[in-house]
C-alpha cells in the first residue's frame, strides 16, 4: 500500500472499538508506518457512541482530524447511519451484522458484513467482537500483515491465555471471511 | 380495563422534564433527582424555583429539571445561589453538587454560604469519587479505595481521612439543617425524600440554611454493577458515613 | 388490579428495579433497545401488589405504576 | 445639583448606585477598599444589598448569581483581586450576563505593591480569563469622568448582555476632586431583561449557562456574543483629542491619570513654545482604532509616542493601529511610579532632539 | 530507542519525568487529566511527588511552594483550570521562579465545552495575570513535539527562573502518537539554583517574593525581569516553515495542530498545481517577530492568511507583524470545532480567486 | 557592676533580625513573631526553617525573622507549604496568617492542608479583623463589633455568626495538633509559647499538622488604645473563642 | 490669585494632615475653583509619615501628581527632611516649630514657624494644630479667604461646639502670625 | 541587683510593659523618639526583681533584662 489509509471504528462505549483501534495503530507501527489514533472523548462516550479514527501513512501525517475516512467499520446502528455515508467514494464499509440488520446501497463502496458478536459468542468470549471486525478489515485491506497483527495481540491481551485464542481465533475468522468475500476481487 | 385508563399512583413529578439522562445505568444522580423535583411539586415551588447546576455529572441537570437554572463554576454553586438570593429572597433557591465540586474545590464557598446562612438549599451528591472526569479520587474517597489518582487505594498517611461534609459544617455557630441520607435502597430513597422535602420547606419559611448530603453511586467509575453498587455504598460508604440529622434551626420565634 | 409501565425508552436495564421488587415478578428482556441496553419486563403481571418499590428505585423514571384502587401501602411517600 | 468634593472611590460607589446598581458584593483590597467601606454605609439606606464575600473568586461568582436575576449589580477590585475573578468574568461573558467590574489598578505582578499602575491592560482587554471572549473596558482620567464612566457602563453591559469594566490606576480611586451628579439619571430605553432568571411562571423554563458540549452549538454561541463585539467596536468607541494640530511633529497616545500628566507636559511645552497633542483612549475595548489611525496618519506627524504607567501593553495596540505609518515610541514607568510632566517634557524634547 | 505509541497526554508526563521534573501537583480536568492519572502510577516508580489538590487555585500556589525548594516542578489543566492560576503564575513571575504548566485547551468562555481549541492564546501570550510579566510559551503540533518541547520547557524555566507553558488543543492530549525518547537526556548546563531557599545555614535568610512597597524597588524587579524577556526574544524564538517557495501568492500563519491540517491542506493543493506555504510559530511568546515579518515581506507573498482554533487571537500578533506590508486575512472555528483541510482549501481557494 | 555587664535573662532571639517593626504601637503580632523565634531558637531549627508570610499586616514577617521565607498570596500559605514541605520533608515549615487569609479567603487550603496532615505549622493570629487594609469584617468578627464594613456592627441575622477555626478543625478524622491561646497578658503568653513550641516539637518529629490560634490585638483598628485594646481582648473575645487544646496526635506508634 | 497653586502637607499619621488639607480643598471649591486632594496610602501610613497634596487652580487640573509643590506644611522632622527641599524657589514653607526644632537655610523660600501644638494646647485641644498651621497657610497665601474657611470649618467640624470654638481661635491665631509675620511683605 | 535596658529604638510607647510590671517601676518618658513616641523608661531601678514580665509582654522586643544572679522566678519560660 503506498500513501495514506484511514479507517473510522465506531459503536456503543464498552465494544471495544478504541483497543481495537490501538491494536491497528500498533500494528503500524511495528511495520515501520506512521500512525495516528485519535479518539472521540467526553461525557457523551457514557452509554453513547464511541469512536476512533486511526491513519496510517508511509508519509508524515498532517491532519489527524478525518471527516472522510477511507473505510467504516461500524459496530451499531447509530454509528452504521452516522458514519457510512462519510466514507470516500471506492471506501470500504464493514458492518457488524449481529446488531445491524441493515446494509447500505451505496454502490461506490464495498460493504463487508461480519457477524461480529456472533462469531465471539460462538468462539466463547462475547467481548472479542471487535477482534472479528479488526480480522476482516485486514483482511480486506492488506494494510498491515495479518501476522504482525497477531503478534501485537499477543503482546497487548497476551494476559489470559484463553482469551488470548479466542481472540486469534475470531481475529482469523474475521480475516478470512473478508478475503472469501471479496474472492478474487483485489483488495480495497 | 387497561393500566392506563386506572388511577396512576406513581408517575414522572412535573418538575423534571422528559428528557432521558446522560447517567449511567443505575447511577443515583437520577433518584435524587426525581426527589428533588417531587418535592418541588408537592410544595408548590416549581414555578419561583432557581436551580444551581455544578460541574460534574450532573452539570447538564437544568436539562432535567422544569425550572429555571444557572450553570456554575465547578464548586462555586453557593456563591451564585448566595448572589442570586440574596437579590430574590421571595424565590426557592437550591444548590445540587456532587463531592468533587463541593468538597474540593468548592470548600470555602459552602462553608461561608453555610455561616453566613444564606437561605437557600443544598443537595450534596456524594458517591466518594469524580465521577465526570472518570473516577479520580475525592475528599470523601473511603481510605484504600482504588481510584485512578489513588490506583493504589487512598492512602491516608499520605493524602488524609476522608472529608465529613455535615459534621464539618455542624460545628458552626450559624442556625441550619444538616442531614445525611442515602438512596440506595427504596427504604433509604423514602427517608432521603422526607429530608430533602423538609429542606426545602425551612427555605420557604425563610428558616435557615440547609444541606442534604445524599450517598450516591457511581457504578462506573466503581467498576461494579448498580446492583453490586448499591451493596458496595451499603457495606462500605455508610459505616464511615452516618445517617442521621446533624441540625435542626431553633424553634421559630426563639431564634 | 395493580401494575406497572416500563417505558422502553427511558429504560437503561440497570436492573435496580427487579432487585427491589418484592414481588420478583420483574425481569430483563433479551432484545436490547436502540440506545442499547436490554430494558426490564414485567414476567407475572397477575402478582403485582402495587407496591411502587420499583417505581421508587428507577433512576430513570421509567416505571409508572397504575392501580383500580386496591394496593398495599406499605409506607407514605 | 452643586459639586463635592469626593474621593474617588466613594464617587464611584455613589454614581452606581445613582445608575441604579443598588447591589453590590466585594472583597477589600487596597487602593480601592473605600468603594466597599462606602457603600457598607450607603446600601442600608436605599434598601440594597451589601455584601462582603469570602474572597473574590466567590464575589466574581454572586455577580454571576446576582445578574442572573436581572437586577444591575457590581463590585470592584484591585489587580491581584481581579485575577481571581478571570474564570467568573469568563462564564459570565459566555452565559451573556451584565455585569460591571470596576478595578483600581496597583502595580504588580503578584503582590507588588500598592500604588497606581496601569499594568491590567492586558488582562482587561485581551481576556485574562480563557476562551473567546471580551469585556468592554472604559478608562476615566477624573473623578468626574469616573462617575460617568460608572454611570454609563451599567447601560451598556445592559446593553449588550456583557460584562464591562471600569479601570482606574490607584490615583482615581484615592485622589479627591469636585464632581456634580445629574439631578436625575436618564438613560436611553433598554429591551426588557426576558433573558432573566425569575421563574418558570407562565413560560419554558431558562437557563443561563455557557456549557455547549455540542461544538456546534458552542460555536453558535461565540458567532452570537463576538456579533456583538462587532457591534460595540462600531458603536462604543470613545477617545478625546487634546491640542492636536497641525504644528505639531509628535502625537502622544496615553489614557487614565497618565493622560493629564501628559497634558500638564503639553501645557508646559507650549508655554516654551512646543507644540504636541495627545490622542486619549477612553474606551479601551473598543479600542479606537480608526481614530487613532487617522490621527497618527496626519502628515505633520512625526512619531508617535505611547506613555503608560505599565512596561508597555497598550503599546501592543498602538502598534497594531500605527503599522509602518510613523514610528512608534514608548515611555512607561511602572510599579507605582508615577511619571511626572518633567520626566514626559523630557522624553518629548529628545525625540525632537531639543533634549538636554 | 524505539518508538512507542503513546497518547499525548501520557507522552507529555513521561517527558517530564525524563527532564527531571518528578514533582507533579494536579487538579482533575478534561482533556488532560491522564497526565494525572499516568503520573499517579509513574511518581511512586520514580520516588517522586504525586500530590492531587483541591482545586487548580490550591495547585498553582503549591507549585509556587514546590518550585522554591529548586527541584523541578510541573502542572497541568485546561481552560477553566488555568485561569483559576492566573494570580499564581504572576506571583511567580515576580518571584522569578521556575516552573512549568501544561494547558491542554479546550473550547471556551465559560464551561464551553471539551473539544479542541486554541482560544487560550492571549491567556498565554498577553498575561491573564495581573502586573507587567511575560510567560514563555511553547505550542507544539506533534506528539513527539510534545514531548521534546515539555522537556526544553524545563530547561528554559530554570535558565530564565520564570513560569514556562506548553500549550496544545485537545487533541494533543488525546490523539496516540509513535513517540522516541533520548536514551539518555543531556541539556546544556545551567547556573546552581543559589536563589532557592533551603535553609539560612551559613548564609543570610533569603526571600521569595513578589511584594515590593518602595515602587522603585518594584520597578526595579520589572526591569529586572524584563531583561529577561528581552533575553528570550533574543535567544528563544522557534518556528517551522513548511513549502515556503517563490511560487507562493499566499503564506499561511497557523500553529499547533491547526497548523498539521495546513500542511495536509497545502499538500493537496499542491497535487492540484496550487503553491501555498506555511509559516508555523513554535515559541508563541517569544513570538518569532522578526522571521514572520522576512516570510510575509517577500515580494511573491500577496497574502497572508492566519489560520486558528479560536475567533482570531493569535491574529492580533500577525497584524503587529505584517502591518501594512500585506494584507492580513483570518480563517478560525472555535468552540470545539476543528477546521477541516477541505475548509482551509477552501478558503485559499477564494483568496485566489479560485473559490467554487 | 553596670547591666551590660550582668547575666542578661531576657534578650532578643537569634531567629528575630534587628528591624524596627511596623507594626502599630502595643500590637501583638510582635510578640507572636517573638514566641515563634524563641521556639526556632530552643529547637535550634532556625537553620532549617522556611517561614511562608501571608497576606495581612504580617506580610512583611519576612523582614523580622532570620530564616528563608516564602511570600504567599492572599490566604494560600497552606497551598505553598503543601509544595515546599512534600519536596523538602526534611526542613521545617510554617505559615503565619491572619484571620481574615486564613478564615475567609483561605478556608480551602486549610482545611485541605490539616485534612491531608501536611507535616507543617500553622500559626494562625486571630485579631477578628482585616486589619492591614483598615478595619472590615473578618469571618472572626464578633456579633455586633463594629468596623468599617460592618458600620453598625456585625449583624449575625445577615452575615451569620463568627467562624471558630480550630473547632472547625478539629472535625477532621486526620491527626493534628490544635489549640488556641491568647498572647494579652504575660500570663497568657507563657502559655501561648508552650503551645507554639509543642507544635514545632510534632513537626520536628514528622508527627502531624499543627495549628496554633493565637488571639491578638488590632488597637489601631479597634479604635483603642494598646491597653484597653488587651482588656477588650480578655473580656470580649475569649468568652466566644475559649482557649485550650482541641487535638492532639495519638501516642506515636498507635497512630 | 491667577494660575495654579500647590502645597503639600506632611506629618506623622493622626496629626490631622489629611483633614487640614481637605478643608483647604472644600475652601477652594466654595470659591469657585478647581482642585485636587491627592493622599498618600498604605501601610507605611502606620506611624510613619502621612502626606497630602492640594492643587488649587482657575484652570482645568493636569497632574495630581506634585513633585515641586509652590508651599510646604512640614508638622514633624521627618516631614521637614522629606519635603522642605522640594519646593519650589519662591515658594513658602510652614514648619510646626513645636515638634520642629530646627529652620531651612534655603533663601529661595519664605520659612514661618508655627508653635502649632503649643498653640492647641493652650487653646484646649492639642488636636487643633494643624488648623493652626491652616490658618498660617492662608494667611501667608491669601490663597482663599479665611472667612471662606472659616464657613467651611463650622460645616465639616461644628458638630462639638467646645472644639469648634478651638478650631476657629488656633485658625485665627495661626492666620493672624503668619500676617504679622509678613508684615509688609507681599504675601507669597 | 537585676534591672532592665530598654531600647528607645525599638520602642513604640504602647505602655504594655508598664502595665505589666508587679512592681509598677516603669513609666513613659515625656520626651518624644525619632520615630514619634514617648518611650518608656524605669523611674525606680532599685525595685527591679528582675522578673521579666515587662520584657515579656512587648511587642517590640524593646527590653532585655539583666540580673547580677538573684532572681524571682515566678515561672518557667
Ligand atoms: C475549574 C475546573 N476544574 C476542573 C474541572 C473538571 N471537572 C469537571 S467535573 C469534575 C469533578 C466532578 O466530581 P464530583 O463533583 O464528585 O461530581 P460527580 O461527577 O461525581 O457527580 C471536575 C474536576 C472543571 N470543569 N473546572
Ligand atoms: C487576592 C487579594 N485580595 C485582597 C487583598 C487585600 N488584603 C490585604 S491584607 C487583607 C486582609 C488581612 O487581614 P488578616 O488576614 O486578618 O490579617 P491582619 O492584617 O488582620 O493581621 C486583604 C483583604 C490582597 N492583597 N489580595
Ligand atoms: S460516571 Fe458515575 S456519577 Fe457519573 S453518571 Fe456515570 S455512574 Fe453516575
Ligand atoms: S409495584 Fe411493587 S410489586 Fe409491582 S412490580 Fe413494582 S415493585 Fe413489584
Ligand atoms: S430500574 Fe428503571 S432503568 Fe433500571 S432496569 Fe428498571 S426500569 Fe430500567
Ligand atoms: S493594623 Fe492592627 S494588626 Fe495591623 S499592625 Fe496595626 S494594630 Fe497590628
Ligand atoms: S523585670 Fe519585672 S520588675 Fe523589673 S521592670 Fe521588668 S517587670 Fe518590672
Ligand atoms: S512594651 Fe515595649 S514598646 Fe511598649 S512601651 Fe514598653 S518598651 Fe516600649
Ligand atoms: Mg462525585
Ligand atoms: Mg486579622
Amino acid at each position: 500500500m503506498t500513501g495514506q489509509y484511514e479507517v473510522t471504528l465506531a459503536g456503543f462505549g464498552g465494544q471495544g472499538i478504541m483497543v481495537a483501534g490501538q491494536l491497528l495503530a500498533y500494528t503500524g507501527i511495528k511495520e515501520g508506518k506512521n500512525v495516528v489514533w485519535l479518539p472521540s472523548y467526553g461525557p457523551e462516550m457514557r452509554g453513547g457512541t464511541a469512536y476512533c479514527t486511526v491513519v496510517i501513512s508511509d508519509k508524515r501525517i498532517g491532519s489527524p482530524i478525518i471527516n472522510n475516512p477511507t473505510a467504516a467499520c461500524v459496530f451499531n446502528r447509530p454509528s452504521f447511519d452516522k458514519f457510512v455515508p462519510r466514507v470516500k467514494p471506492g471506501g470500504l464499509v464493514i458492518v457488524n451484522s449481529s446488531l445491524i440488520n441493515t446494509t447500505t446501497d451505496r454502490s461506490d463502496v464495498t460493504q463487508i458484513l461480519v457477524p461480529a458478536n456472533q462469531l465471539a459468542l460462538e468462539a466463547g468470549n462475547g467481548k472479542a467482537a471487535n477482534i472479528a471486525v479488526l480480522g476482516a478489515f485486514v483482511g480486506a485491506t492488506g494494510l498491515v500483515n495479518i501476522d504482525t497483527v497477531r503478534r501485537v495481540i499477543e503482546e497487548k491481551l497476551g494476559k489470559k491465555k484463553e482469551i488470548l485464542d479466542v481472540n486469534l481465533k475470531v481475529l482469523d475468522q474475521g480475516y478470512n471471511l473478508a478475503l472469501k468475500y471479496l474472492g478474487a476481487k483485489s483488495r480495497v | 380495563m387497561s393500566l392506563d385508563a386506572m388511577k396512576a399512583t406513581f408517575t414522572r413529578p412535573e418538575s423534571l422534564t422528559d428528557a432521558v439522562t446522560h447517567y449511567c445505568p443505575g447511577c443515583t444522580h437520577g433518584v435524587i433527582h426525581r426527589l428533588v423535583a417531587e418535592s418541588l411539586d408537592e410544595l408548590g415551588l416549581r414555578e419561583r424555583t432557581v436551580g444551581v447546576a455544578p460541574v460534574g455529572c450532573s452539570v447538564l441537570a437544568y436539562n432535567y429539571f422544569n425550572c429555571d437554572f444557572l450553570e456554575s463554576p465547578h464548586g462555586r454553586a453557593p456563591a451564585l445561589a448566595t448572589g442570586f438570593k440574596r437579590l430574590r429572597p421571595d424565590m426557592i433557591v437550591f444548590t445540587y453538587q456532587g463531592d468533587g465540586d463541593l468538597a474540593s474545590i468548592g470548600m470555602a464557598e459552602i462553608v461561608h454560604a453555610a455561616n453566613r446562612g444564606e437561605k437557600f438549599t443544598t443537595i450534596f451528591v456524594n458517591n466518594a469519587i469524580y465521577g465526570m472526569t472518570g473516577g479520580q479520587m475525592a475528599p470523601t474517597t473511603l481510605p484504600g479505595q482504588v481510584t485512578t489518582t489513588s490506583p493504589r487505594g487512598r492512602n491516608v498517611k499520605e493524602v488524609g481521612m476522608p472529608i465529613r461534609m455535615v459534621e464539618l459544617l455542624a460545628t458552626l455557630a450559624t442556625p441550619a439543617y444538616l442531614e445525611r441520607v442515602s438512596v440506595h435502597s427504596p427504604q433509604q430513597i423514602i427517608r432521603a425524600k422526607a429530608a430533602i422535602k423538609r429542606a426545602f420547606a425551612y427555605q420557604e419559611a425563610g428558616r435557615c440554611f440547609s444541606l442534604i448530603e445524599v450517598l450516591s453511586t457511581c457504578p462506573t467509575n466503581w467498576g461494579k454493577t448498580p446492583t453490586e453498587a448499591t451493596q458496595w455504598l451499603n457495606e462500605n460508604i455508610i459505616p464511615y458515613y452516618p445517617m442521621r440529622v446533624f441540625k435542626t434551626p431553633p424553634e421559630a420565634g426563639n431564634e | 388490579m395493580p401494575g406497572v409501565i416500563i417505558d422502553k425508552n427511558h429504560c437503561k436495564g440497570c436492573e435496580l428495579c427487579v432487585k427491589a421488587c418484592p414481588q420478583k415478578i420483574l425481569s430483563m428482556s433479551k432484545e436490547i433497545t436502540l440506545r442499547g441496553y436490554f430494558y426490564a419486563q414485567m414476567h407475572d403481571p397477575s402478582r403485582c401488589i402495587g407496591c411502587r418499590l420499583c417505581a421508587l428505585t428507577c433512576p430513570d423514571v421509567a416505571i409508572t405504576v397504575h392501580t383500580n384502587g386496591q394496593m398495599y401501602v406499605l409506607y407514605d411517600y | 445639583m452643586e459639586k463635592v468634593l469626593m474621593k474617588g472611590n466613594e464617587a464611584i460607589a455613589e454614581a452606581a448606585l445613582r445608575a441604579g446598581a443598588t447591589n453590590y458584593f466585594c472583597y477589600p483590597i487596597t487602593p480601592q477598599t473605600e468603594v466597599a467601606e462606602y457603600l457598607a454605609r450607603r446600601m442600608p439606606e436605599v434598601g440594597g444589598v451589601f455584601l462582603q464575600g469570602e474572597s473574590e473568586v466567590a464575589v466574581g461568582n454572586m455577580l454571576f448569581g446576582a445578574a442572573a436575576t436581572g437586577k444591575r449589580v457590581f463590585s470592584s477590585s484591585s489587580s491581584p483581586g481581579v485575577s481571581l475573578m478571570q474564570e467568573a468574568v469568563s462564564y459570565m461573558a459566555g452565559a451573556q450576563l451584565p455585569v460591571v467590574l470596576v478595578n483600581i489598578m496597583r502595580g504588580g505582578p503578584g503582590l507588588g505593591g500598592i500604588l497606581p499602575a496601569q499594568s491590567d491592560y492586558f488582562q482587561a482587554t485581551k481576556g485574562g480569563g480563557h476562551g473567546d471572549y471580551k469585556v468592554l473596558v472604559l478608562a476615566p482620567a477624573t473623578i468626574q469622568e469616573a462617575v460617568d464612566l460608572t454611570m454609563l457602563a451599567f447601560h451598556l453591559a445592559d446593553k449588550y448582555r456583557n460584562p464591562v469594566m471600569v479601570i482606574g490606576d490607584g490615583m482615581i480611586g484615592q485622589m479627591m476632586e469636585p464632581v456634580e451628579f445629574p439631578e436625575k439619571y436618564i438613560e436611553p430605553p433598554l429591551p426588557p431583561k426576558t433573558w432573566a432568571a425569575t421563574g418558570a411562571k407562565g413560560r419554558k423554563p431558562l437557563i443561563l449557562k455557557s456549557l455547549f458540549l455540542d461544538p456546534i452549538a458552542l460555536e453558535k454561541n461565540n458567532i452570537e456574543i463576538f456579533k456583538k463585539y462587532a457591534k460595540m467596536e462600531a458603536d462604543e468607541v470613545r477617545f478625546e483629542l487634546y491640542k492636536t494640530s497641525a504644528k505639531n511633529r509628535i502625537l502622544l497616545v496615553s489614557y487614565g491619570t497618565m493622560a493629564r500628566i501628559c497634558q500638564t507636559a503639553i501645557d508646559e511645552l507650549e508655554s516654551q513654545g512646543i507644540s504636541v497633542g495627545l490622542f486619549r483612549p477612553i474606551s479601551l475595548y473598543p479600542y479606537p482604532f480608526n481614530e487613532l489611525r487617522a490621527e497618527a496618519s496626519r502628515s505633520h506627524i512625526e512619531t508617535v509616542l505611547t506613555i503608560e504607567m505599565s512596561m508597555g501593553q497598550m503599546l501592543e495596540d498602538v502598534q497594531r493601529v500605527v503599522g509602518e505609518r510613523k514610528p512608534v515610541k514608548f515611555f512607561g514607568r511602572t510599579g507605582g511610579i508615577v511619571p511626572s510632566p518633567e520626566e514626559v517634557i523630557e522624553q518629548i524634547k529628545q525625540l525632537l532632539g531639543k533634549g538636554k
